[in-house]
């Protein structure tokens, strides 16, 4: 099933940001949005995730399918790395967090106390997270940040390998993961043409 | 034409903005009527001597005091449901005035209870009630300024008035159980055998016209006032996009 | 003509006083903010009509 | 579900999680008590089953700003929406997890403060009946007032005074329960009364916290 966008028009804060937004990602693909800060990325991520309403248009193939990641990656620093896994897989109902744990290397931290953790190495978590979800659609907000190199190549591999299983991403950063299935989407162009909110339009 | 015209913020300041002098003015008359009427032309009774002057004070606000939350009740809901941004903010305005006829009303109560029951304040249900209820106009004006998205706070302070009149309404019968009360029956019915003598019936009425009048002057006044706040706001947010 | 109170002249009073004081507290305060908004909102209009007049003179 | 409660269950006994907080400021307030108003046996046995509600009660409300402000402030809340569970779910399982943490200790702690107050022998029945009954309602109302302040910056002080009085029926009820019990007196009116405002907060509360929560999240 793909994700499709279709004509979305996203706010922040009430105004509008990006509009007239259309794209599909199918299984196996992967989507990499572009754009300088500020320009509505991470905005359009939380409106596909279902985080906000879109301000017009509509996101169809999202429902209960999508895995979410973004600047905070809702790590307990009182809990151990497994603990923490543990629980978004019993919360997704799935069990099996030894292929996540392998795949971001994080098996000789796993009882470690996830405060104890490295700004990488709880980034490492919080992107592990994605794979014990068993979600189709990955919705990723800068994963790379404050990603050595190594780590980096392990997150590419991760996506490679959901991709291949036949899962779709869609995602907003700057560094060249080398995917093949990889499409580039610039938003500059969608940016929206400056609006009221629909709240403030009530009143003029 | 449709009550729901005066949902339009430009509607409804226009068709307020003529209505507003005559209800101010009225409102005055009334009150004036009213109290003059009762303060100066009114028997004493023969049990509470001149202190049943207060009931023209007393009463009406009490009245006013429910009537006021009530009437934010229902512009919650009609928020809820129909998202008229005039409805929200009418309930927003109304709460204040609410608050103010709370006070009077337990000021009053406070006053009249001190030579009648000996002692300033009493755990009455009635007076308690009352307590409980400018709590609840506290704790919602509170909310309402302390969240800066308009629509947010206008989503969660119906929401908290939803929640609060299940709470008031409670409270009210718990307070009922836990205290018998020292209070006299309702002062007005619609058994004329039980009301209050018809010297102290005709200027109550006038005076209640009066605070009820002043109600929705007030909240007129204050509708507009947070209308015009937004549509400040709107037109600095639109400077600000070009 | 002040009507005898009797021996409950204060708590009349101070009942009649209590509730007029802060219902014209209310009431003033109400008016001072709508007169005070009002005024803004007018300064911000006249603004805005005479920058948009600028722009359509300019691009007219 | 369970993973959820398991989890703000295990977070709040370890290190930093404020379990036994509450407890202490239960203790504490009872403690100081007797020093305002004096030691007087008689006077204090009177008052104690009053004392220990509105201690459990301030007790409860110390922890209530935990509830969700933490899983706001590290990104779980949302992580938590785009999960296969249900808001309201969510706010049930929240007002679980603080019950079972905040108040289910000061229940059982309760009988031993009620020593401290000369609580009446006949009391310590009712006056754990009728925590265990009201706290309920106690953790969902908390619950709400907790999702409403939930985005605010300083919304501890504003949380207390939403949630104090939508507490008032309950701490009525509840504690005429207790004061009834320990003076001899039939309890069955308000222990019915109590019990049915703790059911109609538990069943019906959770829906207004989901849509709060939903609408501060958006």
């Amino acid at each position: 099933m793909d994700l499709t966008v279709r004509n979305l028009a996203v706010a922040r804060g009430g105004i509008p940001v990006l509009a007239g937004v259309q794209f599909t990602v199918s299984p196996g693909r992967a989507l990499v949005l572009r754009g300088p800060n500020g320009s509505g990325k991470t905005t359009l991520l939380r409106t596909v995730a279902g985080l906000q309403p879109p301000f017009e248009g509509s996101v169809t193939g999202a429902e209960d399918r999508i895995a979410y990641a973004a600047h905070a990656d809702g790590i307990k620093s009182m809990l151990s790395v497994t603990e923490n896994l543990s629980f978004w897989a019993r919360v997704f109902g799935t069990g099996e967090i030894a292929p996540a744990l392998a795949a971001f290397d994080l098996d000789a931290l796993r009882d470690r106390l996830a405060g104890n953790l490295s700004a990488g190495q709880k980034r490492r978590l919080g992107l592990a997270r994605l794979m014990v979800t068993g979600r189709p659609v990955w919705v990723l907000d800068e994963p790379t940040v404050s990603l050595d190199a190594a780590s980096v190549a392990l997150f590419a591999e991760a996506v490679r390998a959901h991709l291949a299983q036949g899962g779709s991403a869609l995602m907003a950063t700057h560094i060249d993961l080398g995917l093949t299935e990889a499409e580039p989407f610039d938003v500059t162009p969608f940016r929206a043409r400056p609006q009221l909110s629909h709240a403030d339009e009530a009143f003029l | 034409m449709s009550f729901w015209e005066y949902a339009n913020p430009v509607k409804f300041i226009r068709t307020t903005d003529r209505l507003l002098p005559w209800l101010s003015v009225t409102a005055v008359l009334c009150l004036a009527v009213g109290l003059i009427w009762g303060f100066f032309f009114t028997p004493d009774d023969f049990r509470q001597g001149s202190t049943v002057k207060i009931i023209y004070l007393h009463v009406p606000s009490a009245l006013m005091a429910i009537n006021a939350w009530l009437m934010m009740l229902v512009a919650s809901i009609i928020w809820i449901v129909r998202r008229h941004h005039v409805s929200a903010l009418a309930a927003r305005a109304a709460a204040p005035v609410g608050a103010m006829m709370t006070v009077i009303a337990l000021a009053t109560g406070a006053i009249w209870g001190q030579p009648m029951w000996g002692t300033w304040w009493v755990w009455d249900p009635r007076l308690t009630s009352f307590l409980i209820l400018f709590l609840f106009y506290l704790g919602y004006i509170a909310l309402w300024s302390a969240i800066e998205d308009d629509d947010t706070a206008a989503d969660l302070t119906s929401i908290l008035c939803l929640v609060g009149s299940v709470f008031a309404l409670l409270s009210r019968y718990a307070v009922l159980f836990w205290n018998q009360g020292l209070h006299q029956g309702a002062s007005l019915s619609l058994d004329k055998e039980e009301n209050v003598h018809d010297v102290f019936y005709f200027p109550l009425l006038v005076s209640i016209a009066g605070f009820v009048l002043l109600f929705i002057a007030l909240v007129f006044l204050r509708t507009q006032t947070e209308i015009r706040a937004r549509r400040a706001r709107a037109l600095q947010a639109r400077e600000r996009l070009a | 003509m002040m009507p005898d109170l009797g021996s409950y002249a204060q708590y009349v009073l101070s009942s009649y006083a209590v509730s007029l004081v802060l219902i014209v507290v209310l009431v003033a305060m109400s008016m001072h903010r709508a007169r005070k908004v009002k005024a803004e909102l007018e300064a911000i209009e006249a603004r805005v009509k005479r920058q948009s007049g600028e722009r359509a003179t300019r691009n007219g | 579900m369970i993973a959820l409660l398991t989890r703000d269950m295990r977070l709040a006994v370890r290190a930093g999680g404020g379990f036994g907080l509450g407890l202490a400021f239960f203790l504490i307030v009872v403690v100081m008590v007797p020093f305002g108003v004096g030691p007087e046996t008689a006077l204090l046995s009177r008052i104690a089953p009053g004392v220990l509600w509105i201690g459990a009660l301030l007790a409860c409300l110390l922890s209530l700003d935990r509830i969700f402000a933490l899983d706001w402030e590290d990104g779980s809340l949302d992580l938590l929406a785009t999960a296969p569970l249900p808001m309201e779910a969510i706010a049930v399982v929240k007002a679980l997890a603080h019950w079972l943490t905040s108040a289910l200790p000061l229940v059982l702690a309760a009988p031993a403060l009620g020593v401290l107050l000369n609580l009446p022998p006949a009391g310590y029945l009712w006056l754990i009946l009728s925590l265990a009954v009201g706290t309920p309602a106690l953790s969902v109302i908390g619950t709400f007032g907790a999702a409403l302040t939930v985005g605010l910056k300083r919304g501890g002080l504003l949380l207390s005074l939403l949630v104090l009085p939508l507490y008032v029926p309950t701490l009525i009820f509840g504690a005429e329960v207790a004061r009834r019990g320990a003076e001899g007196l039939a309890v069955a009116t308000p222990l019915a009364m109590l019990a049915g405002i703790s059911a109609g907060a538990v069943a019906l509360l959770p829906f207004a916290s989901a849509a709060v929560l939903r609408i501060n999240l958006r």
